[in-house]
């Protein structure tokens, strides 16, 4: 039979496909076909085996003990096993420019205990590290292809292996026969193409030059239920979008917005969720309140989504005193999408006596500008982790990576920093809820709604599912000519 | 009377050409050791081939140019290298009148403004009034109508701009007027309006007038001295008539009789063409084409030398050749009924031209 | 002619090494730290100086900019700080797409806007003449990226004629090569056709005004080897200077052109370059678009310096 | 009878006008663009929608005798949005040369008329912007500079200075040459009175030829900044914004798109059409 | 000088009653111009800048401009052909072939792109079999040009002015041509050049018992090379004669002006008579005579058109009052 190629069309370039230096999303997309981490996240964001079998904390949390998959290779051959995991993991936390090193800090050290079992020494207890083996800190190269140039020839043993990439035109990847779970892919070829404009992605699969595309824009749905040949797919995404307020980051800081909850609370009141979503994004994404989103098993339903009061948001500011219109400096990233959500929430706060002036900026721009203070307020998202953590403590914890606003509390600090060591499920979700109590109050970024992942795929791709993390498993996928 | 007012002596002027970055430069010698010397008041005409100089020897007189080498006095004064103040006061006594009436005025300015320009810049004491008062005199001296002020060059006929040029150039009130080739480019007819123009005002005015002309005829009827000029040197100087009736310079005997007429000019004619200024012939320029040349014209620069009636020659053999005469043509002899009729026009003409004169003049 | 040649090279030395100065100026005044945008959601001030110690990004600017000259003058182009790639293998790669698409662009514009631009000449005010003057003004006039989007539309999304985007090298599949290269390649062949036909008609006009015009007419020579072999001959000059002018305008349309199409050439690299402050990248685009510009020239003053016997023989 | 001096050439101004007027196609042009500068200026003050109220009901609605053109993605007018969109294109075209002429046009002049390290310092400089396509310098202003309308067509205008300084030095230089120059130095005057006299309007003409057609192009420019998202900022509208958001509902609702690129159309052509007209009637051969 | 009888049997050009109109303007630029020319005669046409002199040469080339020749009208008679001037395509035949043109612009009339040889054996080829390389090689010789072989192959800006004339009159000659026309050929020349080539033309026009066409404002280069000379003024032939009528018998006011207005080479230096005034645009044109207004005769009869009268044997003057010295004493 002919060679079976599938065709995705994904929405940027990939940067390098080391997963020790890869940043990008879209290149996440790409190593869930080339390569397998030490764990898989399930259909309802759960931790499932791939590369390891079994794993388990000690008692004090301080040791990570997994046990391998046995006869696995790596795509040029070499053997899968402890020595493997623990060259993988060092060479994650001392290559020069690796972007893991924060990911891997709790890891100080990996014994291997014999060739099928490993064990991750921590320094502290570390929840959050499952998740991270689940994604690109998991990933495991061929520890022959270390000294070759990663990035241009990806060695891994994932389902498929690397063929060639021409950068912002296509990567190819192959099946790879020796895959311990073969019996799986039904396909024989994927083929990755970078199409940014959303309109051309659709063009593409529409006229059968792909057969699957990623971030379907949400207004585009519609189109594509309607075609007899497509078939849409939804699933909920982990990610957010909100608006950050600078709090105590530089002089910028020093606005009525920065200095008084109750402000921020108006706005956040002021905003029709709803209507956002449905304008914006004919009603397919979720309009959000919290930190995780609804498929996340830590979503808090204390939390609901705020309704649009004007009349309280009016309230709000007549308590805290100043004078009528207050002005606000909202920048966003100069996408379409954003631009329609900011000019709507410039629409809808005018109505509660708030003038936003926008500032439209390249997204390189204003990470610099947000993290050198200068903002007021900005409309920023997160695209979302499996552990909570990962969407909470760098934002709002004193001194995080991602809190821009400055904002500082202790005791945030100390439950989100309880919660981090905290294994079990249902005391970290009371944690988190103490947490959100505080931020709920405090305000230091509010929500406005959580991501769906949209897909347009062909009827002629069987098989295919939507997963909450975004990614595209190609298991199970058949092409029917 | 016979006081000098311009003289240059051993004047040169080389253009650099052909070079450029990484390109070995080339020495063009436009003029090469001119002296002259131009009397108050005479009309000095210059004569030659084109691309002989003429052009470039008129702007180093007014020092539109500087010289390469050598020195021009007027009335005394070096201006070889003067500037500033000096060289206003240059434009001031010396003006200039040019061959293409159509390119030589703005075509942006109105002829009141052409006109009032010198008189802004060397009579800023004027006031507005007052230089518009100057300026429709100026235009009526000119045989212009001073209605006429508010309009632009190329509203005009080639005649009338020459005119425009002429006033402009009077406007400063100079005491010499150079005009490069000032009546070339027009029609017989209008060359011979602008010819006693240029005559009356000389007259009127008592300007000093160098001319530079390649028509003979144009030449001798304005000029009382005459220098022929071939590839950037003066062969022969002298007064009009002495130069026409009896040339001494072998050149000056070739371009005398080249002039088209009834008996088809006189002898062979000149044989060849001008040789190219960046690589003159040595010695004497002309020995090129010089029927008399001999060995000795190749190694020598021939000097002027005097032949007496105020004339200068530049040939090692003038003596040898001696002086040649009637090599012009000769006109047809006119019947008696056509002079008749001549006489008839030339006297309607006396009187509209008088006519047109003091309508101008109301 | 040779070593006018080699002289205008030389020329253009400092103007290459003024561009890159000028380039390198003003990227580094561009906003937004490159480190930041590439570290994306991976951020924390460790990782974030390690990067900039590994790009130089820490250095003083001129070092930074001495170092860059000296990588270049060695042949190396420095390293894409986005994809980690050897900018000089970037552009490689990329090169042959967008000269594809530029010479298929140019031949499109030269088929089209010389034959046009003669016809039109000769016919001066006629209906021939007023229509290929409005067809090239429209040409002119037409967004090139909105006429982009509506051949897409209609092309590709509706009668589903053409791949809407992509590229096939030529090697390839040739057949599917030119099938996704000839909507970008007309998109951005309009303008150039029409630029090309307005000035070969300015050109003959100018050209038929001539006396040596009325000189092969006067010999008797039939109209079409006066319009040819004389008119043309002569107007054919400031044509071909033209073409290579408009070399210059083919990449900055590319720019468009390929990020509509989403062809992976040139133009789209540096678009996304300079939106991620791929500096290097940008540099040496630039620098190598500024090349391509200044050989196009030569090539065009050495055809006219062969077009032109005056030229040619001093 | 026999006046010497009677003028008997047509007034020569006025057959430039003449010429411009007799000139069926710029005269349409003129028309095209007086019409759109006439909604660019009375934008504020005609009867039309708000340009950015919104109406979460009404969006993207085909055109209907509600809303003529139709709304767009946030249920705004998009007749009213196209008018005032006018005036950001059109002053982006103007503006933009505005800027390119005030900084090109002097260098120009001062390189023709002096020569020397002064033009070869102006030249080289100019030829360095010139060998960077017109678009990826503006792309790379225009980021440097922020993304808004203003930087726009600041990036628009340095990146098109240099077609004006080489423009007017050549034109420098041809009329440096010119019998008239030399003329009004034989006469005495100072230099700033040939530059500014004799000079100046003399290069004008191909200038003003040269800038009708770049306005043309800058407006081009700006929309393609525009939509490349580095122009006209929200809610404010621009042709080229309005194109990179309709860019995206190309399938749902194709008039989006199609208003604002037949506009840049008509705008560019008015002022190509223009430039051409004023180039045959300035042009002393084309008689 | 050429001063060869001319009987009308051999006769090669008539022209007849051309006339040009402008679209838009009452007035023609061409007013009925009518001369023959005969084998082996020179005639010269003079008059003032845009008396209509080219206009003429080019009505009988068939080059006028497409827009002009709209309004043309008018035949010749050539060499026993009848021809009406708008049947360019019998022109065309003639062009090039029967009729040689040289033109005033040395410098511009020669295409810069190509070898002058490859010129010159271009029009040879247009009208007869063979690359026309020895013809044109044989006309270089001709027409005096040194080193004819190696200058076959020089491009025209390798060329003196004189010399590109040279080869503009052995283009013009290569097919031998039964009438050469030459518009202003040494207007652009210095005095010495011009020179050779006004004799270059008169010898091989004798050679060839060509009939010439000499167009000119220059009256010297009309005395010394002319038979016969035909005096344009605004669009119509005024004067015309045999060379010495004309110059010892003028008639006509103008041709009295013209030659009043130049300066003597001998005798007394005075005061010049002039033309006064310009000669009328199209726009200015009078009614009747063309050249009232600038006439100091001109009369209220003048407002009819005078007829070409035969005032002496071939000697025609359209003036009202010629001879003048008749009809005008008193008068005056
Ligand atoms: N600015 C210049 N640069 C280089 N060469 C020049 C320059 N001006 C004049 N020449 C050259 O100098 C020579 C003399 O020129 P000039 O204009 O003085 O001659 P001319 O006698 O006035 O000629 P014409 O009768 O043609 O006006 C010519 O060969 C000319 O090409
Ligand atoms: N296309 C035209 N439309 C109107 N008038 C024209 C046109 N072409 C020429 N003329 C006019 O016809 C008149 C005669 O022109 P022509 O060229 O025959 O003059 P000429 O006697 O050859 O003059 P010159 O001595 O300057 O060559 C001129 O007044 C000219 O302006
Ligand atoms: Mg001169
Ligand atoms: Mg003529």
């Amino acid at each position: 039979a002919q060679a079976q190629t599938l065709r995705i069309g994904l929405e940027s370039d990939p940067d390098a496909l080391d997963p020790d230096r890869s940043r990008t999303f879209v290149g996440r997309i790409v190593f869930t076909a080339l390569c397998d981490k030490l764990i898989d996240v399930g259909a309802d964001l759960s931790l499932i085996p791939q590369l390891a079998t079994e794993w388990s904390f000690s008692e004090d949390g301080k040791a990570l003990d997994m046990t391998l998959r046995e006869g696995v290779v790596f795509h040029d051959g070499t053997p899968f096993d402890a020595a493997a995991v623990k060259a993988n993991i060092e060479r994650s936390k001392t290559l020069d420019d690796s972007v893991r090193k924060t990911e891997l800090s709790s890891v100080e050290s990996v014994e291997v205990l014999d060739a099928t079992h490993v064990r991750l020494n921590l320094s502290a207890p570390d929840a959050p590290l499952l998740a991270q083996l689940a994604d690109r800190a998991g990933i495991m190269l061929s520890p022959s292809s270390f000294d070759s140039d990663v990035a241009a020839n990806p060695v891994c043993s994932g389902p498929f292996k690397f063929v060639s990439r021409v950068a912002q035109d296509k990567i190819e990847l192959e099946k790879f026969g020796d895959y311990w779970n073969a019996d799986a892919i039904k396909i024989d070829r994927v083929t990755y193409l970078p199409i940014p404009d959303s309109t051309v992605r659709l063009a593409n699969l529409q006229s059968g030059d792909l057969d699957l595309i990623n971030r379907l824009a949400a207004t585009d749905a519609q189109t594509v239920e309607n075609a007899g040949n497509l078939v849409f797919a939804k699933a909920e995404g982990l990610g957010y979008q909100g608006i950050t307020f600078n709090i105590m980051n530089g002089a910028k800081a020093d606005n009525p917005f920065g200095k008084d909850a109750r402000l921020r609370d108006a706005l956040s009141l002021s905003i029709d969720r709803a209507a956002i979503n449905q304008v914006v994004f004919a009603g397919l994404n979720a309009p959000a309140s919290q930190f995780v989103s609804t498929a996340s098993p830590y979503f808090d339903p204390a939390f609901p989504v705020p309704a649009r009061d004007i009349e309280k948001a009016k309230a709000l500011i007549a308590e805290a005193g100043v004078s009528t219109p207050l002005e606000l400096e909202l920048q966003f990233p100069n996408r379409p999408e954003s631009q329609q959500v900011v000019q709507m929430i410039q629409a809808m706060a005018a109505e509660a006596g708030i003038n936003i002036s926008l500032s439209a900026k390249e997204f390189a721009t204003m990470l610099t500008d947000q993290k050198s203070g200068d903002f007021q307020a900005s409309q920023v998202g997160w695209s979302g982790r499996i552990d909570p953590d990962g969407n909470i403590t760098g934002f709002v914890s004193t001194g995080g990576g991602f809190n821009d606003g400055g904002y500082s509390n202790a005791e945030i600090d100390r439950i989100l920093a309880e919660a981090r060591a905290e294994s079990d499920v249902e005391k970290r979700k009371a944690l988190y809820h103490e947490a959100n109590v505080i931020l709920n109050e405090e305000q230091p970024l509010f929500y406005l709604y959580n991501e769906a992942w949209l897909y347009g795929v062909s009827d002629k791709v069987a098989g295919f599912t939507a997963y909450s993390d975004g990614m595209i498993r190609l298991e199970n996928i058949e092409l029917k000519q | 009377m016979n006081r000098p007012m311009i003289e240059a002596a051993d004047l040169s002027k080389r253009f650099d050409v052909g070079g450029g970055f990484l390109k070995p430069s080339r020495l063009l010698h436009a003029v090469d050791g001119v002296s002259l010397s131009v009397n108050k008041g005479e009309t000095f005409a210059i004569v030659g081939e084109s691309g002989c100089g003429k052009s470039t020897l008129a702007r180093l007189l007014m020092r539109l140019l500087t010289p390469s080498s050598g020195r021009i006095t007027i009335e005394g004064h070096d201006i070889s290298d003067i500037a500033g103040a000096d060289l206003r006061q240059l434009r001031r006594d010396v003006q200039f009148i040019f061959q293409d009436p159509f390119s030589s005025l703005n075509p942006r300015l109105t002829v009141a403004k052409l006109v009032a320009e010198p008189l802004e810049a060397h009579r800023p004491e004027m006031t507005a009034s007052q230089r518009r008062a100057e300026v429709a005199r100026l235009l009526s001296q000119v045989g212009l109508r001073p209605e006429h002020m508010d309009r632009f060059p190329h509203e005009f006929s080639g005649g009338q701009r020459q005119r425009i040029g002429i006033a402009r150039a009077l406007a400063s009130g100079p005491r010499v007027l150079i005009g490069d080739e000032p009546v070339s480019a027009l029609d017989v007819s209008v060359q011979a309006q602008v010819i006693n123009l240029l005559s009356d005002l000389r007259d009127s005015l008592g300007l000093t007038l160098i001319v530079i002309a390649h028509d003979l005829a144009v030449i001798r009827q304005m000029s009382d001295r005459v220098a022929v000029m071939y590839l950037g040197r003066i062969v022969e100087t002298g007064p009009t008539d002495a130069i026409f009736e009896r040339p001494r310079h072998p050149y000056t005997r070739a371009l005398l009789a080249a002039i088209p007429g009834p008996d088809g000019g006189g002898g062979a004619g000149l044989a060849g063409e001008t040789p190219s200024p960046i690589d003159p012939p040595t010695g004497c320029h002309f020995r090129t084409r010089c029927e008399f040349a001999r060995d000795e014209c190749a190694r020598t620069r021939p000097p002027a030398e005097p032949t007496g009636e105020m004339s200068e020659v530049a040939c090692l053999r003038w003596r040898d050749i001696g002086e040649a005469t009637d090599v012009m043509p000769v006109a047809p002899k006119r019947s008696a009924a056509a002079e008749a009729r001549f006489r008839l026009y030339r006297d309607a003409m006396g009187q509209t031209e008088n006519n047109s004169q003091q309508g101008n003049n109301r | 002619m040779l070593s006018y040649l080699a002289r205008r090279l030389l020329i253009s030395i400092p103007t290459l090494i003024l561009i890159s100065v000028f380039v390198f100026t003003l990227q580094k005044m561009l906003p937004g730290d490159p480190v930041l945008a590439l570290a994306g959601e991976d951020r924390d001030p460790e990782t974030l100086d390690r990067l900039r110690e590994l790009y130089n990004l820490n250095k003083p600017v001129w070092m930074q900019y001495l170092l860059w000259a000296k990588g270049v003058v060695q042949g190396d182009l420095g390293v894409s700080i986005r994809t980690g790639l050897p900018v000089s293998d970037m552009i490689l790669s990329k090169l042959p797409v967008t000269i594809q698409l530029a010479v298929m662009s140019m031949i499109f514009a030269i088929v089209i806007g010389i034959p046009a631009g003669i016809l039109s000449a000769v016919r001066k005010g006629t209906a021939t003449d007023y229509a290929a003057n409005v067809v090239a003004l429209s040409g002119l006039s037409i967004p090139n990226f909105w006429l982009g989007i509506m051949l897409i539309l209609l092309v590709s999304v509706k009668w589903q004629l053409l791949p809407a985007s992509g590229y096939v090298p030529l090697t390839e599949d040739p057949v599917q090569s030119l099938r996704t290269m000839l909507m970008p390649a007309f998109v951005l062949g309009t303008g150039l056709a029409a630029s090309l036909m307005r000035h070969t008609r300015s050109a003959m006009l100018g050209v038929m005004r001539q006396d040596y015009v009325r000189t092969a007419r006067a010999k008797g020579l039939a109209e079409r080897r006066v319009i040819l072999r004389h008119a043309f001959r002569n107007a054919l000059t400031p044509v071909v200077t033209l073409i290579a002018l408009l070399f210059g305008e083919l990449i900055a349309g590319a720019v468009l052109t390929e990020q509509i199409f989403t062809i992976p050439g040139f133009g789209k690299m540096v678009v996304d370059a300079v939106f991620s402050r791929d500096y290097a990248v940008v540099q040496a685009v630039v620098l190598v678009t500024a090349i391509g510009f200044i050989l196009m020239n030569l090539v065009a003053d050495a055809a006219n310096v062969l077009l032109n016997p005056r030229l040619r023989l001093s | 009878m026999a006046e010497i001096a009677a003028p008997v050439l047509p007034r020569a101004k006025s057959r430039v006008w003449r010429k411009l007027r007799s000139h069926r196609s710029a005269m349409f042009g003129a028309v095209l663009v007086a019409l759109f500068a006439f909604l660019a200026l009375t934008a504020s003050i005609l009867p039309i929608a708000d340009p950015s109220a919104t109406d979460w009901g009404a969006v993207r609605q085909a055109p209907s005798a509600a809303h003529w053109l139709g709304t767009d993605e946030l249920g705004r007018d998009q007749f009213s949005r196209m008018i005032w969109g006018a005036r950001a294109s059109l002053l982006a075209g103007v503006v933009s040369v505005a800027i390119a002429l005030l900084v090109g046009v002097p260098l120009g002049m001062l390189a023709g008329y002096f020569g020397g390290w002064i033009d070869a310092v102006i030249s080289r400089c100019t030829e360095a912007l010139l060998s960077i396509p017109f678009l990826i310098l503006a792309i790379a202003l225009a980021s440097f500079l922020g993304p808004s309308l203003t930087n726009a067509m600041i990036a628009i205008g340095i990146a098109a200075t240099p077609v004006f300084i080489r423009l007017t030095r050549g034109q420098t230089l041809n009329v440096v040459a010119e019998d008239y120059v030399e003329s009004a130095n034989a006469i005495g005057l100072s230099t700033p009175v040939i530059l500014r006299r004799y000079i100046f309007p003399n290069i004008l003409p191909p200038v003003l030829v040269q800038s009708t057609l770049t306005v043309a192009s800058a407006i081009i420019a700006e929309a393609s900044l525009s939509f490349l998202g580095l122009g006209q900022q929200p809610p404010a509208p621009s042709w080229g914004a309005m194109l990179n958001t309709a860019k995206g509902f190309m399938v749902q609702a194709p008039w989006m798109a199609l208003w604002p690129g037949i506009a840049i159309f008509l705008v560019v052509l008015g002022f190509n059409l223009l430039g051409d007209g004023l180039r045959d009637a300035l042009d002393p051969r084309e008689d | 000088m050429v001063t060869a009888l001319t009987d009308d049997n051999d006769n090669l050009l008539s022209l007849r009653d051309v006339s040009l109109n402008v679209r838009g303007h009452a007035a023609p630029l061409l007013d009925g111009v009518s001369f023959s020319v005969s084998r082996g005669e020179t005639l010269c046409v003079v008059g003032e800048s845009g008396c209509g002199k080219s206009l003429t040469s080019l009505s009988i080339m068939g080059l006028l401009a497409p827009a002009l020749s709209a309004g043309l009208r008018g035949s010749m008679e050539f060499d026993g052909q009848d021809i009406d001037l708008r049947d360019l395509a019998s022109l065309k035949r003639l062009r090039g072939s029967r009729i040689g043109m040289i033109f005033q612009e040395p410098m511009s009339s020669l295409n810069p792109a190509y070898r002058i040889g490859d010129q010159i054996a271009e029009a040879w080829r247009q009208h007869n079999p063979g690359d026309g390389m020895d013809q044109a090689l044989e006309m270089l010789r001709l027409v005096g040009i040194p080193a004819a072989e190696r200058r076959l192959r020089d491009y025209p800006h390798q060329l003196s002015g004189g010399m590109r004339q040279r080869v503009m009159i052995a283009m013009a000659l290569v097919n031998n041509p039964a009438l050469l026309i030459a518009d202003e050929p040494t207007t652009a020349l210095d005095v010495t050049i011009q020179a050779q080539i006004l004799r270059l033309i008169a010898r091989l026009q004798t050679e060839r018992h060509m009939g010439t066409i000499l167009i000119t404002h220059d009256l010297g280069v009309v005395a010394e090379v002319a038979t016969r000379v035909a005096v344009m003024y605004a669009g119509r032939i005024v004067e015309t004669g045999p060379v010495e009528a004309i110059f010892t018998d003028p008639q006509h006011p103008y041709t009295i002006g013209l030659m009043s207005s130049i300066p003597p080479l001998r005798g007394p230096r005075e005061r010049l008579a002039t033309v006064p005034g310009i000669v009328p645009s199209i726009e200015t044109m009078p009614e009747g005579c063309r050249f009232s207004t600038r006439c100091p005769f001109a009369r209220s009869e003048c407002r009819q058109t005078p007829p070409l009268q035969e005032l002496a044997m071939r000697h025609f003057a359209a003036c009202h009052f010629a001879p003048l010295e008749h009809k005008l004493k008193g008068a005056a």
